[in-house]
């Protein structure tokens, strides 16, 4: 494994600049999404352009974290039914297709300068706020640059530190400059984060929008009712009259509530709640595959996690495969303990695949000399499948000798408490648009999400110059050195990749998945529509 | 009887204050602050630093709690944290749905378990007695999530007659509502009910046993006179305030049945709040709590005053 | 009407067998359920979730695939011993304290009296997520979390049996001759209220089995593996909609278990009755 | 046969345990316009055979064999709607204790037309006007406006003759009395049994009536049955059975009644010692006031004691007299240091005793001993007569091992108790033998006061007289000073050198036993005196006479003394009535 860093290190230094990064954003980007896996799990594409679609109706969505957090505020945002409200409401300058590639929305096209750092946005023109005022640049500009603001406490602060700043150039053009290169921009401004709301609103109590829909009720934790705004931008859009969001937080209870037809749309379904959608008559499980994952990481600045034969002994005590069988009921793929994912065209294929392995296991904990010491994990209902995988894994262990206990944490408190804090803990994490995104944001030094507290100045400086680099083979090169550290770290144990798994009514129409979240990733609720 | 009433209402204020001051400590001590948990997995430092500010955290602990007290005092419920809308307008929602399912239940379950309770006594040790005790103990015994769980699984997923969420929507019709709220009331009905008549027959059997009663009999009085009249008037007090138990659990402890329906009460919000770590909430909802148990339990007393002659309650009424 | 003894002795001598059995058997497995389980309560037997019931594997397998009679028989040990501890320290708290404040009387009584109409004023369920969320969901804090809210309970039986006594005669003698309170509770007064207290010590533990289970069905119950029967109804209640019953016999123990406790209680209650009026 | 209201034939009634028949094969019949007296000790059966009349049995009996007959019907077998129809209209029940046989939260009109109300015999109006005018033929004070109240706003007396007048609603062919009188004080218990005799007379009803009480029984009954163990031992007319009785226990019977009346020759004043005037008394109250509530310069809210003084010396029994309300039970904790007074002082051989038991020592608590009236109460039911006698010893003589055992046994010998008697419970004691346990806890304490607080009011007639007998040979033995509370007159007449009459808290008289018993000068006193219950006809009119006579300087009195007393009255001030 040495060999492979060393070679990562001599290659460190790509070139930069090079290429067309309009062509090549493709392979900027994960690349891995295609809807085959769709197909292979039986369910029909939803939607399929041959049907016209049918304006009215109203659809219900089930979410499945009951909050009275809910908020119109995009730099708050947590959860996936938060994401669905902010992209029903506000629009966005660009919005991910199915395959992952920024498409335009706002932003009819855009144009970077030769080495990525300032790029030009042409803005559509004559798009109205629900108010009845005209968006203008200074609305969008204020949209992403109040993420910087300190008053405003954005999850976004980190994401958008590297634009130095966003301002017009003439009528229709944004003009946003960087810190440094980042050739995935445009994906970037997409997210749910960068809503465009109006100059200088902080207050979100009552949102005023450019998307699809206006507000008509939200009371926090209890529902969300929206109905169409009639100054929509896009001809004909949305579909639907109205849409409503509300909480069932039990997993059983919403797959009943799908298949009683109470609810038309459930985010995320459980165990056999699975099996009875895909049975039933009137509703149809929603798979769209993605590289969400549940994982054990280690905090390596602290003991005993700090011992990385103990830390890889793990990795060979968890059965991936029953995982993915059993408590995934198969709506995942196997990981190798790095959070590239197997179809990337980055995905390092050389590196072994790490399985159950007691003998391996074994060897690598009489080399770390733990003995019969208690080893903690902590999981918490609050991260999906987290609970089952540790008790996969605590079984393993007693098997191999590890005396491993797990302390099942509450949710609430998991993400202030315990992760980052506890020497071995689950953590999850949605995909992000593109893997240099997350890499920053969960293996930079010091970067908030890097729960691992895990440090390597080979891994810093690769992270960043593949944010610049523009040819494929060169980035390739850099992605698999940095999937190597990661693997040989023993930071983090990554059995699978989850899918992410809705419910959908068969009435519903129009959706496709989106590989960044549930129900076609969170953004969805301008193109579908209720058969007639 | 007016300084009775004066004194309870005191103690319950007195009450209500404590606890107050107990629900602001256990938030205090909680894990994690309103900021920190609100960021969740996105908190940093600086997020934090910056969202305490704005919510006002940086200030000291007792001058929050004097500043609520105030607000509360003046009749302000204060403002959600997180949400920041005002707490009242948050649990007007609420309060209705747990309102509403506590009002139903209550009005369907109560006649119910008395009547059984009742004819129970009157058979008391018969076959009867002894079959429809077992089943009342039974069901007693039975934890309310199998009783929900079950009923969703018979009636909504097998059967389709119901719906499996008690979701009402606005401005939904009374067809709608009571749909909706057929499954939970059910469950809470066969909890609430089995609770109620065994206590009934326990004290209506107990007070068959009583001189009196042996009296009465001697003097030919048909037994549903007996259980019916001179049993119930005695029973009066005792069974008001295992009414009152129950209705302060419907409105305050039915987390599971509300969890298992999807019905947004108040005990939901609650817990919501808790682990929001949304203090003013919190504090409204444990306050409206304790007040519905301490009320209820007053109006039991104040029943139970009012059904015993020997008590000042009667000789100041026959005064007036 | 009133008649009723010669009806009521073979009903009673059939419930009280059956909730005897009842008891006995879930003592016994809880005493020897390492030794009778049929597998490892946390090794996967079977790769199906919610297996069917098999050969060897009796009640069929759980959402991981574990043999579930293994692990309700694991349980049981677990939902018991919690219960029972719980109920153990929630009696010593509440019978000192309510037995203390009967005879002491005064500011003793008072003080002692209004914690617990505090602690009964609020939901326990409630109360239950907010201290695990406060302190974590561990054994030791479930038990003593359940010890402290029906020691509330307790208090006020205790002290209502306690109240009635220390007017009573015998009490006046042994104060009048200048026993300390520590004879008077103990020799004097505890031998009268032992009984009641027995009773109210089994439904008690109905009651702190129940709560626990709703607590555990919340999800703040024991650590897994360990499961307690309400943590099990939890862990599988999602097959319940695909027809698997493996949610179905924890529950089914629970209300049983519950049920043998307050059918023995009544059925004393019943005999002594019986015998008084003999 | 077909003539008697009630027959009952060879009836054996068992308990379903199994065990002794409660009763055993008892015939007896009533005739028209007769009153039968059962009499008998607790546990003859005798409330059982009367019950049995309403074709009733408690639970836990069941009938072994037998028949009971009332008016031609088989009450044993008949139907309930029959048993319901008969019941209260053909055949009434008076119970023993009032307070319990009502319900507490029915108005009395309501309860006593309930009757009516039931049979469907007549319009409510009328049932009313019944029930009122009965009311007024029991001398019920303002007839048509007392069965307004609740049962707890009458008094005693008066509460035992609205059940009375509940009883003769339907003037029924029978009325089964159940000990009618013998919860009551004996000034009461003569306006009831007069009632009682006046009501059955009037409606020439026949009467079943229970009693344990021979002297009561006399005034009332025509025949008599005296009933032991379940069985009837003899059966006569009431002249008969008093004046020549035959078997041998209905003689102790008639013989302990004897005892029991007020002999002006008693024994009590013969065996006086006399002492020295110079010496101080062995104990000594002054001037005591005592009651509940906040005190306030030394009066508390409630007084239930009021200036009471008395003098006590070695091997001298005191009698303190009074009804219940009279504030003797006060006088008894007051001096044990078990309700500290709010003003005045104790001494005992001229040292000043404190007021509560906690500031006494060892020595002044072990000297004097309370004895209380409910050997059941008073006796903790859990533990051994030896455990009991056993703990006194240990306690105030560290007396421990076989020391402890022998001295238990000289104990129980010294109570007339057999040695094992040490390992008994309570429970399996009879009421004599419970009090004689009571009495040997005090002694145990080797005290030099004792104080017996109404230890025979709850004991029977020949059972109460031995207890008598026993604390006064235990005074002449062992020099004890006794203060000796009671109600019953003639207890005490035998007993005591001294006694002192309390009303509402206050001494009314006070004197010689003899002086103050053969001429009482204050009215209450006489009517206390005239009211004992004596085994001899016309006895009962006697008393009412002497009682209305005295009535309006009790009034007076009474008044006077409800005003300083406050609330101990509230009972009786309706006797005036609004």
């Amino acid at each position: 494994m040495s060999d492979e860093t060393d070679k990562a290190k001599q290659n460190g230094h790509a070139e930069t600049g090079a290429g067309l990064p309009h062509v090549s954003r493709r392979m900027f980007n994960m690349g891995l999404l295609s809807s085959s896996m769709i197909a292979a799990s039986g369910l029909p594409i939803i939607g399929s352009a041959l049907a016209a679609p049918t304006r009215g109706g109203t659809v219900r969505l089930a979410a499945n974290q009951q909050s009275t957090n809910d908020t119109f505020d995009s730099a708050k945002y947590v959860k996936g039914d938060d994401y669905i409200r902010g992209t029903s409401v506000f629009s966005y300058l660009t919005r991910l297709d199915e395959q992952g590639n920024p498409q335009p929305e706002v932003a009819r096209s855009w144009e970077p300068n030769e080495n990525a750092t300032r790029w030009a946005f042409k803005i559509r023109p004559g798009i109205m706020f629900s108010d009845g005022t005209k968006l203008s640049i200074d609305d969008i500009a204020f949209s992403i640059l109040r993420h910087k603001e300190e008053k405003v406490a954005s999850s976004a602060k980190q994401l958008v530190g590297n634009i130095k700043s966003v301002a017009a150039d003439g009528p229709d053009t944004m003009v946003i400059e960087l810190e440094t290169p980042d050739v995935d921009l445009p994906v970037l401004v997409g997210i749910f984060q960068f809503a465009i709301v109006k100059k200088g609103t902080y207050d979100f109590a009552k949102p005023i929008g450019t998307g699809p829909f206006v507000v008509k009720e939200f009371q926090p934790g209890i529902r969300t009712v929206l109905v169409r705004n009639p100054t929509y931008w896009k001809e004909g859009r949305p579909y639907i009259d109205q849409f409503e969001i509300f909480f069932i937080p039990d997993a059983a209870a919403r797959a009943n509530a799908l298949l009683s037809g109470d609810v038309d749309m459930i985010i995320e379904l459980r165990g056999s709640g699975i099996e009875e959608v895909a049975k039933s008559s009137n509703a149809s499980v929603f798979v769209t595959p993605s590289t969400r994952y549940t994982a054990i990481q280690a905090a390596v600045d602290r003991a005993p996690s700090n011992n990385q034969d103990l830390n890889l002994a793990l990795a060979y005590l968890v059965d991936r495969k029953r995982v993915l069988d059993t408590v995934l009921r198969g709506y995942g793929t196997i990981a190798n303990d790095h959070p590239i994912g197997p179809k990337s065209p980055y995905f390092n294929s050389a590196l072994p695949q790490r399985t159950l392995d007691t003998d391996k296991a074994k060897f690598h904990l009489q080399k770390s000399g733990v003995g019969q010491a208690k080893i903690e994990v902590s999981v918490s209902d609050g991260v999906l499948y987290s609970v089952d995988i540790g008790q996969l894994m605590q079984r393993e262990a007693s098997r191999a000798g590890l005396n491993l206990e797990l302390r099942r944490e509450p949710a609430d408190s998991y993400w202030s408490a315990v992760a980052g804090k506890r020497p071995y803990f689950a953590t999850n994490f949605h995909p992000r648009p593109t893997y240099n995104m997350l890499l920053n944001l969960a293996w930079r030094k010091g970067a908030v999400w890097n729960f691992s507290h895990y440090e390597n100045d080979n891994l810093e400086k690769l992270i960043i110059d593949s944010r610049a680099t523009l040819d494929p083979a060169k980035r390739k090169q850099q992605y698999d050195e940095i999937q190597a550290i990661i693997y040989n770290s023993g930071a983090m144990v990554l059995p699978c990749f989850l899918n992410y798994v809705d419910g959908v009514s068969n009435k519903i129409k129009g959706l496709t998945p989106i590989p960044v979240g549930s129900l076609g990733g969170f953004n969805f609720t301008d193109r579908i529509w209720l058969e007639g | 009887m007016l300084s009775f009433i004066l004194k309870r209402v005191l103690q319950t204020i007195v009450l209500l204050l404590a606890v107050s001051i107990l629900v602001f400590i256990g938030c205090e001590i909680l894990p994690g602050d309103v900021a920190q948990v609100a960021l969740g997995q996105f908190a940093t430092e600086d997020n934090v630093r910056a969202l305490r500010l704005e919510l006002g955290l940086d200030r000291p602990a007792y001058e929050r709690y004097l500043s609520w007290l105030v607000g509360i005092l003046q009749g302000d419920w204060g403002q959600s944290i997180t949400t920041k809308t005002p707490v009242a307008t948050m649990l007007s929602e609420r309060l209705w749905n747990t309102g509403l399912l506590a009002l139903v239940t209550t009005v369907v379950a109560v006649p119910l378990a008395l009547v059984l309770g009742l004819l129970m006594a009157v058979g008391a040790g018969r076959t009867w007695d002894r079959s429809a005790s077992i089943v009342v103990l039974g069901l007693s015994a039975t934890p309310e999530f199998l009783i929900g769980s079950l009923a969703v699984l018979l009636f909504a997923v097998q059967l389709r007659w119901l719906p499996a969420v008690a979701y009402l929507s606005p401005g939904s019709g009374f067809s709608q509502t009571a749909r909706a709220l057929f499954l939970p009331v059910l469950t809470l009905v066969i909890v609430v009910t089995a609770q109620i008549a065994r206590m009934t027959r326990a004290i209506i059997a107990n007070l068959l046993t009583q001189p009196f009663v042996e009296m009465a009999v001697l003097k030919g009085v048909p037994s549903r006179r007996i259980v019916g009249v001179h049993a119930l008037i005695n029973a009066v007090g005792p069974l008001a305030n295992i009414v009152a138990l129950n209705i302060a659990y419907l409105v305050s402890g039915v987390v599971v049945v509300e969890t298992i329906f999807a019905y947004p009460g108040l005990a939901g919000l609650m817990i919501n709040a808790v682990q929001a770590r949304d203090l003013p909430v919190v504090q409204a909802c444990a306050l409206i709590f304790c007040a519905t148990y301490v009320i209820m339990i007053l109006v039991a007393d104040i029943l139970a005053h009012l059904y015993d002659p020997r008590s000042n309650a009667q000789a100041a009424m026959e005064k007036l | 009407m009133l008649n009723v003894a010669a009806v009521q002795r073979r009903g009673i001598r059939l419930t009280l067998w059956f909730s005897i059995l009842i008891i006995g058997i879930c003592a016994l497995v809880a005493i020897f359920g390492p030794w009778i389980v049929p597998h490892d309560p946390t090794e996967f037997v079977t790769d199906e979730p919610f297996g069917r019931p098999q050969v060897g594997i009796w009640l069929g397998s759980d959402y991981l695939g574990r043999d579930l009679l293994s692990r309700l028989i694991d349980g049981t040990r677990t939902t018991l011993v919690m219960a029972l501890v719980a109920t153990v320290l929630a009696h010593l708290l509440g019978d000192c304290l309510g037995l203390l404040a009967a005879l002491r009387g005064g500011w003793v009584d008072a003080v002692i009296s209004r914690i617990a109409d505090l602690i009964l004023s609020l939901p326990k369920i409630i109360v239950g997520l907010v201290i695990v969320a406060a302190l974590g969901s561990s054994v030791l804090v479930i038990v003593m979390l359940a010890a402290v809210v029906y020691a509330a309970g307790v208090f006020r039986i205790a002290r209502a049996l306690g109240s009635d006594l220390v007017g009573m005669d015998f009490i006046k003698v042994a104060k009048s001759r200048g026993e300390g309170p520590g004879w008077i509770l103990f020799s004097e007064i505890f031998p009268h209220v032992a009984q009641p207290l027995a009773a109210d010590f089994a439904i008690r533990m109905s009651f702190a089995i129940l709560f626990m289970s709703s607590l555990s069905f919340l999800g703040l119950g024991v650590q897994p593996p360990l499961a307690d029967w309400g943590g099990l109804v939890r862990e599988n209640l999602g097959g319940l909609a695909g027809g698997s019953l493996a949610p179905i016999f924890p529950a089914m123990a629970i209300a049983v278990t519950s049920i043998a406790l307050n059918l023995l209680v009544d059925n004393i209650g019943e005999q002594q009755l019986q015998k008084k009026g003999a | 046969m077909t003539s008697s209201v009630l027959n009952i034939q060879d009836l054996v009634v068992e308990p379903m345990a199994g065990g002794r028949p409660v009763v055993d094969g008892i015939s007896i019949s009533v005739e028209r316009g007769e009153v039968l007296a059962l009499i008998g000790a607790s546990g003859s059966g005798k409330t059982t055979l009367a019950l049995a009349a309403l074709g009733h049995l408690r639970p836990g009996l069941r009938v072994q064999n037998g028949s009971v007959t009332l008016d031609g019907t088989e009450m044993l077998r008949a139907a309930p709607r029959m048993l319901r129809s008969l019941r209260g209209r053909a055949i009434a029940y008076i119970a023993q204790s009032a307070a319990a046989a009502f319900n507490p939260r029915m108005r009395l009109d309501a309860q006593i037309t309930e009757v009516s109300r039931v049979h469907r015999s007549r319009s409510h109006k009328e049932a009313i006007q019944t029930a009122h005018r009965l009311y007024g033929r029991l001398d019920l004070p303002n007839p048509d406006l007392v069965g307004s109240r609740f049962p707890h706003q009458v008094s005693g007396g008066q509460l035992q003759r609205f059940m009375i007048a509940m009883g003769l609603q339907e003037s029924p062919l029978l009325l089964v009395c159940d000990e009618p009188t013998s919860a009551l004080d004996v000034t009461t218990q003569v306006e009831v049994l007069r009632a009682l005799k006046q009501g059955i007379a009037d409606n020439n009803t026949a009467a079943l009536f229970v009693s344990h009480d021979l002297a009561v029984v006399s005034q009332i009954a025509t025949k008599i049955a005296v009933l032991r163990s379940g069985r009837m031992i003899e059966f006569g007319t009431a002249r008969d059975i008093l004046e020549s009785p035959k078997d041998a226990y209905t003689k102790e019977l008639v013989a302990a009644s004897k005892h029991m009346t007020i002999s002006p020759t008693s024994r009590g004043g013969s065996v006086a010692p006399a002492p020295g005037p110079e010496k101080a008394p062995l104990l000594a109250v002054q001037k005591v006031v005592a009651g509940f509530g906040k005190v306030t310069d030394g009066s508390p809210s409630v007084t239930t004691l009021n200036d009471i003084s008395l003098n006590l010396r070695k091997g001298e029994i005191v009698a303190v007299i009074g009804e219940s309300g009279s504030g003797k039970s006060t006088l008894a904790r007051v001096i044990a240091g078990l309700h500290p007074a709010a003003r005045g002082e104790i001494y005992m051989d001229g040292k000043r005793l404190a007021g509560s038991v906690e500031n006494r020592t060892v020595s002044e608590r072990r000297r004097i001993q309370l004895v209380f009236q409910s050997a059941d109460t008073a006796l903790n039911q859990k533990h051994s007569v030896g455990r009991i006698l056993g703990r006194v010893l240990k306690f105030f003589h560290g007396t421990s091992g076989s020391a402890r055992e022998t001295r238990v046994a000289e104990l129980l010998k010294m109570v007339q108790l057999p040695p094992e008697y040490a390992n008994r419970l309570p429970s399996q004691l009879s009421g004599g033998e419970k009090q004689r346990v009571n009495l040997a806890r005090a002694l145990a304490a080797e005290p030099e006061v004792l104080i017996c607080d109404e230890i025979t009011s709850a004991l029977d007639t020949i059972v109460a007289e031995s207890i008598i007998r026993l604390v006064e040979s235990l005074s002449k033995e062992l020099g004890l000073g006794i203060i000796f509370i009671s109600h019953d007159l003639a207890t005490v007449s035998a007993l005591a050198q001294e006694v002192t009459v309390l009303r509402h808290g206050r001494i009314v008289e006070s004197g010689s036993t003899q002086a103050v018993l053969s001429a009482p000068q204050n009215p209450y006193t006489q009517l206390l005196v005239s009211s004992v219950p004596q085994a001899r006809p016309g006895w009962l009119e006697e008393a009412v006479a002497t009682r209305n006579r005295l009535r309006h300087a009790l009034e007076a009195d009474r008044s006077s003394q409800a005003l300083a007393s406050d609330g101990v009255g509230n009972a009786l001030a309706i006797t005036t009535g609004p």
